[in-house]
C-alpha cells in the first residue's frame, strides 16, 4: 500500500466512511472542524448522511436517534462541545446504543485555549455524564494508529452496543502525517444486522423501544447489573496497551497519545545519561489495563513510575490504582496548550529517581 | 349493528397512567388512529418525550425512541436522514418544546426537517408538579409561580405555532384542542393532514393542541375543559398558522 | 327505538366524567355502585335505549376505552 | 541522513504552510519518515503562521519542533521568535525581501532569499514561497529537486498544469541564491 | 434552639437563604423540584432573585453571571440535569467564579429512574466537563448536615472563587427530618466585598474582566498552574471525614451521605456477630480525605475494607488510591435506585473477611 | 478646528484582532458611542460570546463577561437580575445566537428581559474558519457546504429579528446594516434607541447588524460590503421588526 | 420505649403522607427522634402512595423501613404488598371500609378500623385518615393524644381552626376501635 | 480650500480601503510606500486641502482610527 500524507482529522473522518460508517452529525470547533468539513464534502458522494446540527447537544441527539434507527454513526467535537454531549452520552450508554465520539481535546476549563491538550480525560473514562456507565476509550498516539483503530471502534461499538470514544489531542488532529489505508473499505450492506433497531414494525414484530428510563427501581437496578456485567466483558477483552523498553527499565513513563511519543523521546535522552527507561503506553484509557501496568511494575529493575500527561494529571489517579503502592508513582505535566518537553519529561524521572 | 367507534389499533393494550380524565390520551388515540388510517403503523417510528407523555413508547403500536428532554427533534432528524422513507414523528409537551428544547424544534422547523411534532400544551409542567412552563398564562398559579405568572417577572407565554410558522421549512402548522367532541374531529383532521404532507415529503408539520392538566390546575376534568376554553384559547388562538399547499392554490 | 349501543371496559375506567359531560343524551353516569381495581366508579349507560350512536363520549374518551356501534 | 527538524514561519498568506506540506510530500514520495505540524487558531486574520516539519530516515519521534535543525524565516517577527532556539550548526534562511536585518548568532549557516523580488520578475507574486523552498532544497541536499517537481505537478493539474513550469523557475532561482 | 421537622430539600434552599444567598436560578426536575418552589415562594420575600429558567444550561450560565456580577447564588438539579451544566461549571471553574451547584441525585444512566443513586459521584469529583478542574465537593448524610454545612459551602465558594457543590441523593431531598438552625443567619450586607465582580467601573477604575479564555498556551497553562496551586490549597485545608468505630475495627466501611447510614446499620448487626466494624465517612468527596483513610487502614485490627455505595462503584477508586494497597479493597452497592440493605453491606463485609 | 470624529472612549486603546476591513469593527463603535453618547460607560456590562467577538472584552471600556458560546442571554440575565440598575448588553454573532444560542436568545425576549443584544449577522462562522451558519444564504459556499448551501438538506435561513419580534417580551427589534455611511448612521440611531429603552425599563431590545465577514466570504472588504447589500439584504430585509412606543403612539 | 419503624400505604388522596407526618410531629414535639421519607415519583396519579416513618430516643440509623414493626394499610394492595415485612410481633392496622381481607398472618397483632364509615358518619370523608392515626395512638402507647391535638391546632388555623375539634373526635373514634 | 483635516493612526491601519471607499472626495489612498509593522499599507490622504470633513472615512473605519478635525 502506498503511503498518503494525511492531515489527522481529514484522515479521521475518511477512516470513518471506511469504516462503513454513513452517517455524521456535528458542530464546528476547533481544532476538530476539518472533521465535519470533510464529512460535508465526501458523506454525499457515498450516499451518507452528514448534516451539520444547531448544537454539540442537537448533534449527539441526532446520533441517538440515527444509532437507534440502526445506522453506523459518528461525531465529533472538541473539550466544550463534548462536555455539553455528556446528558446525551449518557442517555446513550442507558439506551445501549452503538456510536463512535470523537473528542479532539484542546486546552481548558471554559474556554480554555484552542491548543492541544489532555484534560478531559476524567470525563472520557469517568464518563462525564449521570449515572454509572462507561465508554471504550482508544487513545491513539499518531494518525496511523487512529486510521487503523476506527473500523475496530465501530465494530466494538456494535458488538457490545455502547459507544466508543477516540480521544486525542488538537496536535494528532491537526498535524499531518504518512498513512497506510491497511484494511479494505466496509460496506455498509455487509454489516451485521441489527434487529432492536427502530425501523419500523413492518406490522410483523413487536415495536421496537429506544429507552433509557426504568422508572421502578429494581428494574433499573437490573439493567445497571447488566450494563456492569457487560462492562466486565469488555474489561476482560478489550484491553490494549504497547511497551516500549520496559524489561528492565529503571524508571517507567506511562503516557498516552501525543505524550507518549515525548515520553519516548526523553526516554532516549535518558538512555544516553545511561539511564534505562521505558514508556508504558495504554491505548485503551478505559478499559484500563492495569493488570499490565502491575507486571510491569512489578520488575525488580523499576524505582519510579513518571505519569505524563498534557494536564495538570488526570490519568495518573489511574496509574496510582494499577501501580497500587508497590511503586512510588509521580507526575509531570503542562496544561492549557502547553507540550511538555522532552527534557522536562526527562528531567521529572530524575527527580523520581532521586538524582 | 356495525362498529362505529373502537379502540384504534395504533395503541398497544396497555393502560396509560395519565391521570384521570387528562386529554394526553385523546391525543394520543388521535395519532393512532391518524396512523393506523394511513396504514403507516409498519412504517412509523415514534419519538417520546421527557414529560408526562414520557411513557408513550409503551402506549403506541409502533417503534419508538425516547429521546432527552427537549431533544426529540433532533432524535427525529436522526431518525428520519437515515430513514427517509418512513414516518417519523414527536411527541412533546409545553416544557419539553417550548423551554428547554426551543432550540431543537426551532431548528427542525428551519431545516424543513420532514417530520411531524404533536406538540401538548396544557400551559403547565405537569410530570414533575405543575411548574411554570413558557406556555403559563399571565395570572395562572404554578408551583414555581406560587403567586401566579407576573409578566414582569416572567414574562408572557411564548406562542409557538406563531413564531416557528415565521421560518421557511415549516410547511404546515396549526393550533388546535380537544376540549369538545367537535374539537377532537378538527384536531384529527389537523393531524392527519401533517402526516399527509410528511407522506408527502414537504416538510416540517406542527400541530399545536390545547390540552387540560387536571390534576396540576386542580380542577375537575371537566372543569379543566371549560377553563382551557375560556382562559388559554384567548391566549393562544386556535387557527392555521402556516400551510404550504395554500401558497399553490 | 336504540339506534346505538356503547360498551366501556370498566375495568380500565378512571371515571373521569368525560364521556359523561359529552353525550347528548345524557345518559352516561359514573356507576357508584362498583369500585374498579384501580379505585374508581366506572362509567356506564343507564338507558341505553336512547343511544343514537353518536360517538361523542368514544370521542372525549382518554382512554380510549369505549366502543360504539350503530344499527 | 540527519534527523531535519523545521520550523517554516511567516505572515498568513505568504505560503507558510504550503511550503511544509511541500516538503513534506517530497520526503514521503522519497521514502522518508515525515510529520507536519501547523500552528492554528486565529491565524487567519493577518497574524504570524507557522508550521513544524521533521523529516527523517528513522522513526519520528516527536513532531514537535523546539529546536529547528532549520528555520525558514518568511518575516521578521519570525526571525525574531525563532533564531534563538536554532540548533547550533543549523541553517537559516531568510526571506530579504521584507526582513530588515541579518541573522545575529555566527554559530548557524545565514541564506538570504529575495522571494518577493524573484517573484516579480517572474511576473507571479504567489510564486515567492516556492523561492524559499528551492533555496532549502539546495542548501540541505537530501530533497530531489524532480520530485518536488513531481510534487506540484500533482498540485497543480487542468487549467492550472501551466503554473507548474513557473513553479519550476522559482525553485530554480531560489535554489541559485544559496552559495551566490 | 427548637427543633423543626423539615424536608431535606426545603431545608436545602432554607438554609441556602439563610447563608445569605439572594440569587438562585434553576429548573424542575425529580426529585429536587422542591428547592425550586420553595425558592420561587420565598426568595421575594427576602428582597432576592428568583429566576425559573428554560433549561439547566441556561440556569448554570445565569449563576455564571449573577455569580460574575458579584452575588451570592445557588442552582440546583438532579442528575441528568447536572450533566447538562458540565460546561457552564467547568467555564465557572475556569472564569473562577464561586457559587453552589446542589445536585440531588437519581439513578442513571440516562433518564434512569426518579429513585435516589450515587451515580454521579465521578462527574462531580473529577470534573464531567471539560479541562483540568475541580469543585469542592460536600456529601452529607442527614439534612441536619446539609444544613449546617450550607454557610460553609457558600464561604469556601467565595474564599477560593470557585463553585461547592452539595452532592446529595433523592433520599434526602425527600425525607424529613428534625433539624436546628444552629448559625445565626447571614445578611447579604455583611458578606465581604468582591473588587473583581462586574458591577460597573463607574468610571473610577479599570474594567472588571470575567472570562475563562486564553487563547495563548503559556498563559491557558499559567493560568491552569494557578488553579492548580489553589486547589493544592484547598486539599490542604479543607478535607472533611467522620469516622464511627473505625479505632480497632476489623473492617471498615467506606461510604458517603445515606449509605454511610446503612453501614452503621450493618455495623450494628456485625457487632452481634461479634466482629468489630467501623464506618469511614468523607464529608468532602472532593478533596478526598486519603490520608485520613490511609490511617485508618494501616491499623493492624484491619482486615478488609469495605466500599459502599448506591452505584456499580465508583467512590471505590478514591479508596483504592487512599488505601494504595495496604489492605484489601472490596465494594457493595445497588444502583438504580435501589438502596443496599444493611444486611446485604454486612454480608459484603463477613465475604470479604472470607467467612 | 474642531474634532468632528474621534475614537469613542467606549473603546479601549487596544487593537482589534478583526480581520482588515471586517464590519465587527465598525459595529464595536457604535455601541462604544451609545454608552458613552449616554454617559452610561461606569454602569455597563457587557457580555462577550464565542464567535470573532470572543475577545470584545478586551475592546470595551466597561466591565465585561465572557460567556459560553450561545449563553450570553442566560449570562446576561444572570447580571440584570441582580444589577436592574445596570445596563448589559449582549453582542453575539449569527452562530453564536441562532444556531446554539436560540434557546436563551428566545427565552430571553420571552421573558422581556430588560437587556440590549446586539446581534451580527455575518451568514456564516467567522471565527472557526466559515462553516455554515443558519443565516447562511441559500446557495452560499462555506465551508461545511462545499457546493453551497443546499435548501432540501439544511433549510432556508432563520431570520431571527421577524422570529423574535412574536414574542411580547420584545420591546425594540430592527434590522440594519453598516455597509455604507448613511447606514452606519442608521445603525447608529437603532443600538441608541435600543439602549435608551433598555434605560427606560421597557424590556428586550434587540439590533441585528448584517455584517460582512470578508475573510471567509473570499471576497476584498469593499466587495463583501457590496455582496451584502446584493445578497444579504433581500433575504434579510432592514427595518423594524417590533417597537413598543409605537403601539402608545 | 421501642424503635419504631411504620410503614404509612394506600392511594394517592387518602391522606396517608399526613398520617406520616403528623406522626412525626408529635414524636418530635415530645422530644424523640424521628425520620419521615415518602415514595415519590408519578404518585399523583392515582398510584399506591406510601410512607416510611422511623421514631425512637435512641439515634435513627436508617430512615428506610424495610420491616415495619407497624403498618397502617389503607387498601387492599397496601396491605398485599406490605402484610410479608412486618416484623414478627408487629402491629397491623387495617382500613376495614375498603380493604376486603383480613390480615393472614397470626405472628403480629391486627386491628380493623371502618375509616370511611366513621368519617361519613362525622359529616367530613376527610377525617378517615385520622381514625386511622387515632388507633394506631392507642394501640402502641407512646405518642400523646394532647400531644397531637397540640400539632392539629398549628396546622388549622385562623379559618379552618374549627375543624381540630372535628378531628380529635375522629382521632378518638379511631382509638375506640383498639381492643374492641 | 479645506474645511476638513484628517489624521490617521497609520500604525494600527490594516488597509482595508473602506474609507477609501467612501471618502466623497476620493482623497484618501493606501499608500504602498510604507509597510508598517503589521505589514499593511496604511490609508493616507493625497490632498488635505479637497478635505471637506464629512466624516465618512471615520465612520466606516472599522479600526476606529481616523480623526476628523473641521472648520
Ligand atoms: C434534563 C432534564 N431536565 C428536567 C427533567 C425533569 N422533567 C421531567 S418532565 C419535565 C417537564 C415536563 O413538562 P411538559 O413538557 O410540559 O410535559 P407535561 O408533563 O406537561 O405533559 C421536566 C422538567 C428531566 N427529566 N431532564
Ligand atoms: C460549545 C462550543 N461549540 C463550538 C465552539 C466553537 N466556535 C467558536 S466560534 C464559533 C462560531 C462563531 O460564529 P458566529 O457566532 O457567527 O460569530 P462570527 O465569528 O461569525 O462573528 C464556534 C462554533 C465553542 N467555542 N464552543
Ligand atoms: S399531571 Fe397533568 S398532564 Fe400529567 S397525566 Fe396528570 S393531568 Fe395529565
Ligand atoms: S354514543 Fe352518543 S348517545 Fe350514545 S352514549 Fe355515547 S355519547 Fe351518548
Ligand atoms: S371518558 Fe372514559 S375514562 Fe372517563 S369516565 Fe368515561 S369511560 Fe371512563
Ligand atoms: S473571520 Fe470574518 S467575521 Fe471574523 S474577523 Fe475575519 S472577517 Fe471578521
Ligand atoms: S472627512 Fe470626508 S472628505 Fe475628508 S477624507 Fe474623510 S471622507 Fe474624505
Ligand atoms: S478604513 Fe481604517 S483600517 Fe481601513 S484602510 Fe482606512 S484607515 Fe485603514
Ligand atoms: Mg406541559
Ligand atoms: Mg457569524
Amino acid at each position: 500500500m502506498a503511503k498518503e500524507l494525511w492531515k489527522g482529522n481529514e484522515a479521521i473522518a475518511e477512516a470513518a466512511i471506511r469504516a462503513g460508517c454513513r452517517c455524521y452529525f456535528g458542530y464546528p470547533i476547533t481544532p476538530q472542524s476539518e472533521i465535519p468539513e470533510y464529512m460535508s464534502l465526501h458523506m454525499p458522494k457515498v450516499g451518507g448522511v452528514f448534516l451539520q446540527s444547531e448544537s454539540e447537544i442537537a448533534a449527539i441527539n441526532m446520533v441517538y436517534g440515527a444509532s437507534g434507527a440502526g445506522a453506523r454513526v459518528m461525531t465529533s467535537s472538541s473539550s466544550p462541545g463534548v462536555s455539553l454531549k455528556q446528558e446525551g452520552i449518557s442517555y446513550m450508554c442507558g439506551a445501549e446504543l452503538p456510536g463512535v465520539i470523537v473528542n479532539v481535546m484542546r486546552g481548558g476549563p471554559g474556554l480554555g485555549t484552542i491548543q492541544p491538550a489532555q484534560g478531559d480525560y476524567f470525563q472520557a473514562t469517568r464518563g462525564g455524564g449521570n449515572g454509572d456507565y462507561r465508554l471504550i476509550v482508544f487513545a491513539p498516539a499518531n494518525i496511523q494508529e487512529v486510521v487503523d483503530l476506527m473500523q475496530e471502534a465501530f465494530e466494538l461499538a456494535d458488538q457490545y452496543r455502547m459507544p466508543v470514544m477516540m480521544l486525542l489531542d488538537g496536535m494528532i488532529g491537526q498535524m499531518m502525517e504518512p498513512i497506510e489505508w491497511k484494511k479494505p473499505p466496509v460496506s455498509p450492506d455487509d454489516l451485521p444486522e441489527k434487529p432492536w433497531a427502530t425501523t419500523g414494525t413492518k406490522e410483523g414484530r413487536a415495536p421496537n423501544i429506544i429507552n433509557s428510563l426504568f422508572i421502578d427501581p429494581e428494574a433499573c437496578n437490573v439493567h445497571n447489573k447488566r450494563l456492569e456485567e457487560k462492562y466486565r466483558r469488555v474489561i476482560e477483552s478489550e484491553q490494549r496497551y504497547e511497551t516500549n523498553d520496559t524489561d528492565g527499565a529503571e524508571v517507567i513513563f506511562v503516557a498516552y497519545g501525543t505524550p507518549a511519543r515525548l515520553a519516548r523521546a526523553a526516554a532516549g535522552l535518558l538512555e544516553k545519561e545511561g539511564i534505562k527507561a521505558g514508556v508504558f503506553r495504554p491505548v485503551t484509557v478505559w478499559p484500563y489495563p492495569y493488570e499490565a501496568l502491575h507486571e510491569v511494575s512489578l520488575q525488580d529493575s523499576v524505582k519510579a513510575i513518571v505519569t505524563v500527561e498534557m494536564s495538570t494529571g488526570q490519568m495518573v489517579d489511574d496509574v496510582r490504582i494499577g501501580v497500587n503502592g508497590v511503586k512510588p508513582v509521580s507526575f509531570i505535566g503542562q496544561a492549557g496548550g502547553v507540550i511538555p518537553t522532552p527534557r522536562e519529561v526527562a528531567n521529572a524521572a530524575l527527580k523520581a529517581l532521586g538524582r | 349493528m356495525a362498529i362505529v367507534y373502537r379502540r384504534s389499533k395504533g395503541l398497544t393494550d396497555v393502560e396509560t397512567h395519565y391521570c384521570p380524565g387528562c386529554t394526553h390520551g385523546i391525543i394520543h388515540r388521535l395519532v393512532a388512529e391518524t396512523l393506523e388510517e394511513l396504514g403507516v403503523l409498519g412504517k412509523t417510528i415514534g419519538v417520546a418525550p421527557v414529560g408526562c407523555s414520557v411513557f408513550a413508547y409503551d402506549y403506541f403500536n409502533c417503534d419508538m425512541q425516547e429521546a432527552a428532554h427537549g431533544r426529540a427533534p433532533a432524535v427525529a432528524t436522526g431518525i428520519k436522514r437515515v430513514l427517509p422513507d418512513k414516518v417519523v414523528f414527536t411527541y412533546q409537551g409545553d416544557g419539553d418544546l417550548a423551554a428547554i428544547g426551543t432550540g431543537e424544534i426551532t431548528h427542525a422547523a428551519m431545516r424543513g426537517e420532514n417530520i411531524t411534532t404533536i406538540f401538548v400544551n396544557n400551559a403547565i409542567y405537569g410530570m414533575t408538579g405543575g411548574q411554570m412552563a413558557p406556555t403559563t398564562l399571565v395570572g395562572q398559579r404554578a408551583t414555581t409561580a406560587p403567586l401566579g405568572r407576573d409578566k414582569s417577572h416572567a414574562g408572557s407565554p411564548i406562542r409557538i405555532a406563531e413564531m416557528l410558522a415565521t421560518l421557511d421549512g415549516a410547511a404546515y402548522i396549526e393550533r388546535v384542542t380537544v376540549t369538545s367532541p367537535a374539537n377532537v374531529m378538527k384536531a384529527k383532521r389537523a393531524i392527519k393532514k401533517a402526516f399527509e404532507l410528511q407522506l408527502e415529503g414537504r416538510g416540517f408539520t406542527m400541530i399545536e393542541v390545547l390540552s387540560t392538566c387536571p390534576t396540576n390546575w386542580g380542577l375537575t376534568p371537566v372543569k379543566a375543559l371549560e377553563w382551557l376554553n375560556e382562559n388559554m384559547i384567548p391566549v393562544f388562538p386556535l387557527g392555521v398558522y402556516k400551510d404550504i399547499t395554500k401558497k399553490e392554490a | 327505538m336504540a339506534t346505538g349501543n356503547v360498551t366501556f371496559r370498566q375495568d380500565w375506567c378512571k371515571g373521569c366524567g368525560l364521556c359523561v359531560a359529552v353525550c347528548p343524551k345524557k345518559i352516561i353516569f359514573l356507576d357508584e355502585s362498583i369500585t374498579n381495581r384501580k379505585g374508581y366508579h366506572p362509567a356506564t349507560v343507564k338507558d341505553m335505549d336512547q343511544c343514537i350512536g353518536c360517538a361523542n363520549c368514544a370521542r372525549m374518551c382518554p382512554d380510549s376505552i369505549i366502543t360504539v356501534e350503530r344499527v | 541522513m540527519a534527523y531535519h527538524e523545521i520550523i517554516v514561519a511567516g505572515f498568513g498568506g505568504q505560503g507558510v504552510m504550503s511550503i511544509g506540506t511541500t516538503m513534506a510530500e517530497t520526503a514521503m514520495a522519497q521514502g522518508l519518515n515525515v510529520s507536519w505540524l501547523p500552528s492554528y487558531g486565529p491565524e487567519m486574520r493577518g497574524g504570524t503562521a507557522n508550521c513544524n516539519v521533521v523529516i527523517a530516515d528513522t522513526e519520528i519521534i516527536s513532531p514537535i519542533v523546539l529546536e529547528p535543525s532549520e528555520l525558514i524565516a518568511m518575516n521578521q517577527p519570525s526571525l525574531d521568535k525563532f533564531e534563538p532556539a536554532v540548533k547550533p550548526g543549523g541553517l537559516i534562511l531568510v526571506n530579504q525581501s521584507i526582513v530588515e536585518r541579518k541573522v545575529q548568532r555566527d554559530d548557524v549557516q545565514a541564506i538570504y532569499v529575495p522571494s518577493l523580488e524573484i517573484a516579480s520578475e517572474l511576473g507571479n507574486m504567489r510564486v515567492a514561497n516556492m523561492t524559499m523552498l528551492g533555496a532549502y532544497i539546495e542548501a540541505t541536499k537530501y530533497l530531489k529537486f524532480e520530485t518536488v517537481v513531481d510534487i506540484l505537478r500533482n498540485i497543480f493539474t487542468g487549467k492550472k498544469a501551466h503554473l507548474v513550469e513557473l513553479n519550476e523557475v522559482a525553485l530554480q532561482r531560489g535554489a541559485d541564491c544559496v552559495n551566490r
